[in-house]
């Protein structure tokens, strides 16, 4: 699951959706050593609100812990279902894994 | 513009979500909806299948989810989300799931029956 | 078993065809019919469709080809493309084509009335 | 085009129906200097009777100018449908290449 030291990546992929509930709530889970985590959702196709619920629970999880996270994200239904939430000012979302990691660096 | 109808129902699993939302995007898809208008209506449609196999038939025997879709040469789509199962809480506490709100922020309009399970249905005008 | 209905219609192009078979490839996915399975209807109905947008419209303005699916809980599925256009060869020249000698390897029964474009009617036994 | 001096390989993939006529029609030729052609279908996902028309017309073409055609078929679908339209018998067939160079080794 870790890419560079301290730096934990989770990689989700597919669709998203309610049949995959239980298994979202087993990945997002905040490593015990990471200073800053990326979760990278390029592979991600779909995503419906049990998965933005997932990533709420998940994101306020590490900000009360004080690990910085960003998310990737590049399918146009991912990045529009957020804005329909009403959570792009909620989530860190970056285009590519570069700006993401740019992101931790300046924010752990 | 073209038209056309679907109609699937089976049991509400919670695989069955998937599937049919793939019938419903290629559905589109052959009538030569926009890909971005497809996206939008497959996430708000999306939402009430999730809540249709997710919460309907909690704690019983599970029954039949159906998806109705009916795309008029005008770009009105009307797509109707039907369970029999139990509309679990107060219309209030609705309000508050993002499911709602997503389907709220994509559908034109939308019309909840919840007298004997759920019949949830969204209106879209496409190629606007 | 699941059951359900697609309903499609739009201009008779080349380009219709694919879409066309990919819509009643998810329907038929949504409703759990076997990939196998799955594969012999495209095949067939990819036939007829092909028919339609090959020679109904020949040298006149092209019109609609439609394609209605219905599939009902005991497995058995019936397919309907119709076109408007006009039925080209005598009957005795449609043995010739491969594409009626497929239908007729994977179908169960075929009905054809070409007295005001084709109307191909396509049965077939499913889950058995 | 080509892969082995003297052995043509053409090359096709996606779906082959009846929008694809002309370019399936202008992709099978006999090309002068090959004394066997290999034509690799395995990316080949679907197939109607249009293309077998045109594959036919190519293998007929070949065999009179005594060229060997094997082709290379791997998806469920472009395999059935040759079997219901009788032209298993017609096509040399093969799952790799491997055995479609053997075949064309041994008869050109
Ligand atoms: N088809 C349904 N059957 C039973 N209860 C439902 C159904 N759809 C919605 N509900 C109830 O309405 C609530 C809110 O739905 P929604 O706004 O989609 O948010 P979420 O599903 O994220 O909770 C659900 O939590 C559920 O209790
Ligand atoms: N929908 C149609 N509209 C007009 N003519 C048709 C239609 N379907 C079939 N035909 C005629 O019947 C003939 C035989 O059809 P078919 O058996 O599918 O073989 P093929 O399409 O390979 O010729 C076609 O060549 C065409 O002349």
């Amino acid at each position: 699951m870790s890419d560079r030291s301290e730096f934990a990546v989770i990689k989700l992929g597919g669709e998203l959706d309610v049949a995959r509930k239980d298994e979202l709530h087993q990945a997002l889970v905040i490593v015990p050593s990471a200073r800053a985590i990326l979760l990278d959702l390029s592979d991600v196709s779909y995503a419906d609100s049990t998965a933005l619920t997932e990533l709420l629970r998940f994101s306020t999880l590490a900000e009360r812990v004080r690990v910085p996270v960003a998310i990737v994200a590049t399918s146009a239904q991912l990045d529009r279902i957020i804005r329909y939430a009403g959570l792009n000012e909620v989530f860190r979302i970056f285009a590519d894994r570069g700006e993401a990691l740019s992101y931790l660096e300046a924010a752990s | 513009m073209s038209c056309g109808e679907l109609l699937l129902e089976r049991p509400a699993l919670l695989e069955a979500s998937r599937p049919m939302r793939h019938a419903l995007a290629a559905f589109l898809t052959a009538l030569g909806v926009s890909e971005l208008e497809q996206i939008d209506v497959i996430t708000a449609v999306g939402e009430a299948l999730a809540n249709a196999v997710e919460h309907a038939y909690r704690g019983s025997h599970v029954g039949d989810v159906s998806l109705r879709a009916r795309l008029d040469s005008d770009g009105t789509l009307a797509v109707d989300v039907v369970d029999s199962g139990r509309h679990l809480p107060a219309v209030r506490q609705i309000d508050r799931g993002f499911g709602l709100r997503i389907m709220r922020a994509i559908a034109q309009s939308i019309r909840m029956d919840a007298t004997d399970g759920t019949a949830l249905r969204l209106f879209f005008k496409l190629g606007a």
